[in-house]
């Protein structure tokens, strides 16, 4: 039992334990460690933004690149950005304000462009492709049978989403079905839920009797 | 009936002290339950057994240290797999935060089996932009990188003669946490330059992975710290590694915690059905 | 002129990256990468929003008083003091911000965050997780097999016992409620069961839990997945294309200059 | 001199040893093909050729040669390798290729491709799929949203969730005890969060009716503004406007797991006969919906978060799954907009099906050799 002699290692303890504190009640030692935790995260986005995109990408080319490396022309490009996002401060001038629709505009349009055909790619027809029935199936009993419910399945649980006709008749049966489906594919997300949320508890303790008492190996 | 709402009426503290008592318990003495490796598993642990000799697998460390307890044992076994097996390991990440766990692996394992960095193992470091990492991964890895994550110019690490661009490199594990991730390497490395893609994903997303299982596209999956102990398992088995094994020592905990759960949802259940016929 | 301009950007990139996609071009690809780079220049200004409003939201909390007041001092302070020590110290692993503050600050505290999730869910798996219908019984039933046969408890545990003990809860919820449904509901499973028995030469099966966990997994799990991801796809494609065409005005926020 | 002899002499000592066939040349490659790579960006030809009938060898070698430049040995490949990627060239420039086969010291070259020259592609022919299946959904969202808007009634099923909320609103009034409807911890551009706010409006003209009492704790500040608006527009439709009490829409905190921890607190101290828990959530849905089940509230949840639905689903007593959700705030709000999309939707899915079924059922015809030609439809949904 030889318990840790870093500073860091009591300070994340001890944080550990203000987290913690919240489950027994709502106390000013969590009210601390929470609002410690969104103040310490804003302050490391920041941080992470200037070094990883706003320096590389527009600072050091703009202002700092001789025009050696950075011809003219390019610098005048990366001006177009700047403005975009600088008006983005605009949000906090009331008068102003309504010159941040420029730079969401051009977020928005660029994303839902790219977006559209990404989304046919993966979610859509690559599934459809997987759903498809191949002569493959037929080569052992149990490979047919999955691949038939399968099929099934994912035909159903479909239908279920369908709202343009009354669930009546073979819809009826069909949604019925497909509910089934969509239950037992939610109940499989519920297990692995629980065993993250229980992996990271886990992890919590390993570092709390590891590294801070050294009860453990 | 009154032991029915007796039993609902239970303060909520109670409940985390028990369950909390029962998590911590089999940390400090293991119940030994011993870990089972699951088909997903073995098909990751076969095809980078299948990998010859003096060949380099790529493995991409998208997630951050919030994530660590499921994925981080992840990338020492493979690591070790791959050491013990004298394959060279390329690493890279598409997560600015996951940079430093690449670099403390890429630290503590090779010593382990006498692996030198530039020789057996490079790790390259992070860069922003994600499909244009992979792809220009894809033509040529020097473009990408000029220099590893230590400032050490490519060029001046002889493991990177042998290595010039993905279709050098069999098969990529990607451990993600999310976006970025696997979905990544297999929509830009395996499409185009038909690399094997390996996953290693935490428990939560697991079960949206079984579609690119299904469809051939993904070899293998590592899901939570419970596939983490899997592979644990069959490196030690294969007699690669006699090191501790973090992810296994969590399992009897994991085991006794679903084991909790249940109880709580059945108890809940039936005092609910008793008390609701007869009360409310 | 306040709206229709922020419109036409949208509709021109909206169209103009959809057209990228196809064309393999070097221009294109040329635009692809400049507008990603700008992009990702404008959407970290746009970081300068949700900090410049919480910033705001502490700010007034303290000049108020409002109750808490001496909290967003922590929060302000907590922010400005990262910020400054990222700034000035650099992000390369082995800066300050990254051995002290993020390995030892924030990420002790946000897998804390986290981890206490696992304390609600065991006492919402107590007190609020019931079989109340029939779909959330199923929804529990393959939860429980899920959680079983992914740890090593369940692992030689046969899915044949599991059902015999999900049988006999079923009996003794049917004895205490009396509801028909649930009488039939057993009467099937267990006929089920004896049948299933019988075909096995009356020895246990050999189906084990992890095994059954994998099925469910790789069969209903994936179409119920699959089906979700159309869905997902169409309504995200039927989103984005009503932003383009300006048909979705949401974001432009309300007034109506 | 003396060299080569030996080594004829120890050819000829080797073949007398394992009494191997003389090593005759290899046989030249054949079917050498050289052409532009499709669908690129140009400056790439692609070889192709097969390895002709005779003796094995060991490797291939690849020369390419260009008006006026000098023939040039580009890469050697492995005998199982026959083809190759060749990005060493410029655009618009006549180049031939030679492949020679390598056995020992022999190299006998193939006959030289015909000239070839690259450049890049205008329309990337492999993603043909994606733009089919671009316009046809494009085509079904902007006629379906052009009827609605014409008026044309569009048929949208009533969702069985509808009549939990209307049977849960009365229940709240019987009771005599309030209604808490959370809108989620979504902003305003998630679309859960605005369907959420049109079903809030249809809420809010129920309880103005029934004049009882209807709390909405809010997290985003722009959200709350939205929603305060619906529910007064709500109170005078239902012909009720003085009833509308400021105080009801309120906001609380933008914390996540602080909004969690307020609103149990308003559920305890307030005591509600029905929660709505209709948006966007995120981990917090655990606490909010467990502690409304321990008030004995009758509970009714949507939302379109994969992750949260199992719990609201054993946790509340109705619960409107995904889409369930945008159908429930199209068919009470009548909004064109929505409707539109929801049919778009909804015929893009019986598409895809259609073509899932037929595509199947022409793959497994495939399966007779006869129409093994079928086969080839799923490549068509592949993806490069």
């Amino acid at each position: 039992m030889h318990i840790s002699t870093s500073i860091l290692t009591w300070v994340a303890a001890i944080l550990t334990i203000g987290i913690f504190s919240f489950l027994w009640k709502d106390n000013p030692f969590y009210k601390f460690c929470e609002h410690l935790f969104v103040g310490v995260s804003v302050g490391y986005t920041i941080a992470i933004t200037w070094y990883n995109s706003v320096y590389p990408d527009l600072f050091d080319p703009l202002f700092m690149a001789p025009l050696s490396k950075v011809s003219l022309g390019n610098k005048l490009l990366l001006v177009i950005p700047l403005v975009l996002g600088l008006c983005y401060f605009c949000r906090f001038i009331p008068r102003l304000s309504w010159l941040i629709r420029f730079p969401m505009a051009f977020v928005l349009g660029w994303a839902s462009g790219v977006v559209i055909p990404a989304m046919l790619q993966t979610n859509v027809l690559k599934q459809m492709q997987g759903t498809f029935l191949t002569p493959g199936i037929f080569t052992r009993w149990d490979v047919l049978l999955w691949a038939v419910i399968s099929f099934v399945g994912v035909v159903c649980s479909v239908l279920y989403f369908f709202f343009s006709r009354e669930h009546k008749g073979a819809l009826k049966v069909a949604s019925e079905t497909g509910i089934v489906f969509l239950m037992v594919g939610f109940g499989a997300s519920f297990g692995y839920t629980v065993m993250a949320r229980m992996s990271l508890l886990i992890g919590r303790l390993q570092f709390m009797l590891r590294d801070w008492l050294g009860v453990i190996r | 009936m009154k032991l029915f709402n007796y039993l609902l009426k239970i303060d909520r503290r109670i409940i985390y002290i028990v369950v909390g008592l029962l998590v911590m318990f089999p940390l400090v003495k293991p119940l030994g339950l011993g870990v089972t490796s699951g088909p997903r598993a073995r098909t990751l642990f076969e095809a980078i057994d299948a990998v010859p000799a003096g060949k380099t697998i790529l493995i991409s460390v998208d997630f951050d240290p919030s994530s660590m307890p499921e994925l981080y044992p992840m990338l020492t076994a493979v690591m070790r797999h791959a050491f013990a097996k004298n394959l060279k390991v390329l690493l890279c990440g598409l997560w600015v935060t996951g940079a430093g766990l690449a670099d403390k692996a890429a630290t503590e394992i090779p010593p382990e089996y006498g692996k030198k960095y530039g020789e057996d193992v490079v790790f390259l470091g992070w860069k922003a932009g994600v499909d244009a990492v992979i792809l220009g991964m894809g033509e040529n890895i020097k473009n990408v990188y000029p220099v590893d994550y230590y400032g050490k110019p490519l060029d001046s690490l002889p493991m990177m003669n042998t290595v010039k661009q993905l279709r050098d490199i069999p098969i990529v594990f990607a451990i993600s946490a999310g976006t970025p991730g696997y979905q990544d390497w297999l929509l830009y490395a395996q499409s185009r330059y038909g690399m094997r893609v390996g996953a290693g994903v935490t428990a939560v997303s697991a079960a949206d992975a079984y579609p690119y299982l299904q469809s051939g596209q993904m070899t293998g999956l590592l899901a939570g710290m419970k596939g983490g102990a899997e592979y644990e398992v069959l490196v030690q088995k294969a007699g690669y590694s006699k090191a501790y094994m973090p992810a296994v020592a969590a399992m009897d905990s994991q085991s006794l915690a679903h084991v909790v759960i249940l109880l709580l949802v059945i108890v809940g259940n039936v005092a609910y059905f008793a008390t609701r016929k007869r009360g409310a | 002129m306040k709206r229709s301009i922020p419109l036409a950007i949208c509709l021109i990139m909206g169209i103009a990256m959809m057209i990228q996609f196809f064309v393999p071009h070097p221009a294109s690809v040329a635009f692809y990468d400049l507008t990603t780079k700008w992009v990702r220049i404008v959407a970290a200004f746009a970081l300068v929003l949700g900090t410049g409003s919480l910033v705001m939201y502490h700010v007034d909390k303290l000049q108020r008083r409002r109750r808490g007041w001496y909290y967003s001092i922590v929060t302000l302070t907590a922010a400005a003091a990262t910020s400054v020590i990222g700034l000035g110290w650099g992000v390369r692993p082995g800066s300050p911000l990254q051995d002290i503050i993020f390995s030892n600050l924030l990420v002790p505290l946000n897998s804390s965050m986290f981890a206490i999730l696992a304390f609600y869910m065991a006492s919402a798996a107590y007190r609020a997780f019931r079989a109340r219908t029939k779909e959330a019984a199923l929804l529990l039933v393959a939860a429980f097999v899920v959680m079983l046969g992914m740890v090593p408890i369940g692992a030689n545990v046969p899915f044949f016992w599991f059902l015999v003990v999900m049988a006999g809860a079923l009996i003794v919820a049917g004895l205490v409620t009396r509801s028909k449904a649930l009488f039939i509901g057993t009467g099937a499973l267990v006929v089920g069961l004896l049948v299933w028995l019988a075909f096995s030469g009356f020895k246990v099966p050999r189906l084990m839990l992890p095994d059954t966990a994998e099925w469910v997994l790789s069969v209903p799990n994936m179409a119920a997945k699959r089906a979700i991801l159309f869905g997902i796809a169409l309504g995200g494609i039927a989103t984005s294309l009503k932003v383009i065409l300006g048909i979705e005005r949401g974001w432009l926020g309300g007034g109506k200059q | 001199m003396i060299s080569l002899l030996i080594l004829l002499l120890a050819g000829q000592a080797a073949l007398l040893d394992t009494g191997a066939a003389p090593l005759a040349p290899p046989a030249p490659p054949v079917a050498v093909r050289a052409f532009d790579t499709p669908n690129d960006a140009g400056k790439s030809i692609t070889l192709s050729w097969n390895a002709g009938e005779g003796p094995a060898h060991e490797a291939w070698i690849i020369e390419r040669t260009a008006a006026g430049i000098e023939p040039e040995v580009i890469a050697t490949n492995k005998p199982g390798e026959t083809g190759y990627l060749d990005e060493g060239v410029k655009d618009r420039v006549g180049y031939t290729y030679r492949i020679a086969a390598v056995a020992g010291i022999d190299t006998v070259w193939s006959q030289p491709s015909a000239p070839v020259t690259c450049a890049p592609q205008l329309f990337n022919a492999d993603r043909l799929n994606i733009l089919i299946a671009m316009v046809i959904f494009f085509a079904l969202i902007i006629y379906y949203i052009e009827t609605a808007k014409k008026g044309k009634n569009l048929f949208v099923r009533r969702i069985a969730g509808l009549d939990a909320v209307e049977e849960a609103v009365g229940r709240a009034t019987e009771m005599g005890r309030p209604i808490i409807y959370v809108p989620g911890l979504g902003g305003v551009s998630d679309i859960a969060t605005i369907a959420s706010l049109n079903i809030l409006g249809e809420v809010a003209k129920k309880v103005a009716q029934y004049d009882s009492a209807l709390l909405v704790p809010n997290r985003d500040p722009i959200v709350y503004t939205v929603a305060r608006e619906m529910v007064r527009e709500s109170y005078t439709k239902a012909g009720r406007p003085d009833a509308f009490k400021q105080d009801s829409v309120f906001f609380i905190t933008s914390e996540q797991f602080a909004y969690a921890a307020a609103v149990d607190g308003l559920m305890a101290r307030e005591k509600p006969a029905t929660n709505f828990f209709l948006g966007m959530f995120w981990a917090e849905s655990l606490i909010l919906a467990e502690t409304g089940a321990q008030t004995g509230a009758i509970q009714i949840a949507g939302t379109d978060s994969v992750f949260q639905l199992p719990f609201f689903i054993t946790a509340c007593d109705y619960t409107l799954i995904g889409e369930e959700l945008y159908a429930a705030s199209a068919y009470l709000s009548r909004e064109p907009l929505l409707l539109g999309s929801l049919k778009g939707q909804d015929y893009g899915k019986i598409i895809i099906l259609a073509i899932v079924a037929v595509g199947s059922a022409l793959l497994l015809l495939s399966g007779i050799p006869a129409l093994s030609i079928l086969a080839r439809i799923a490549d068509f949904f592949s993806v490069r």
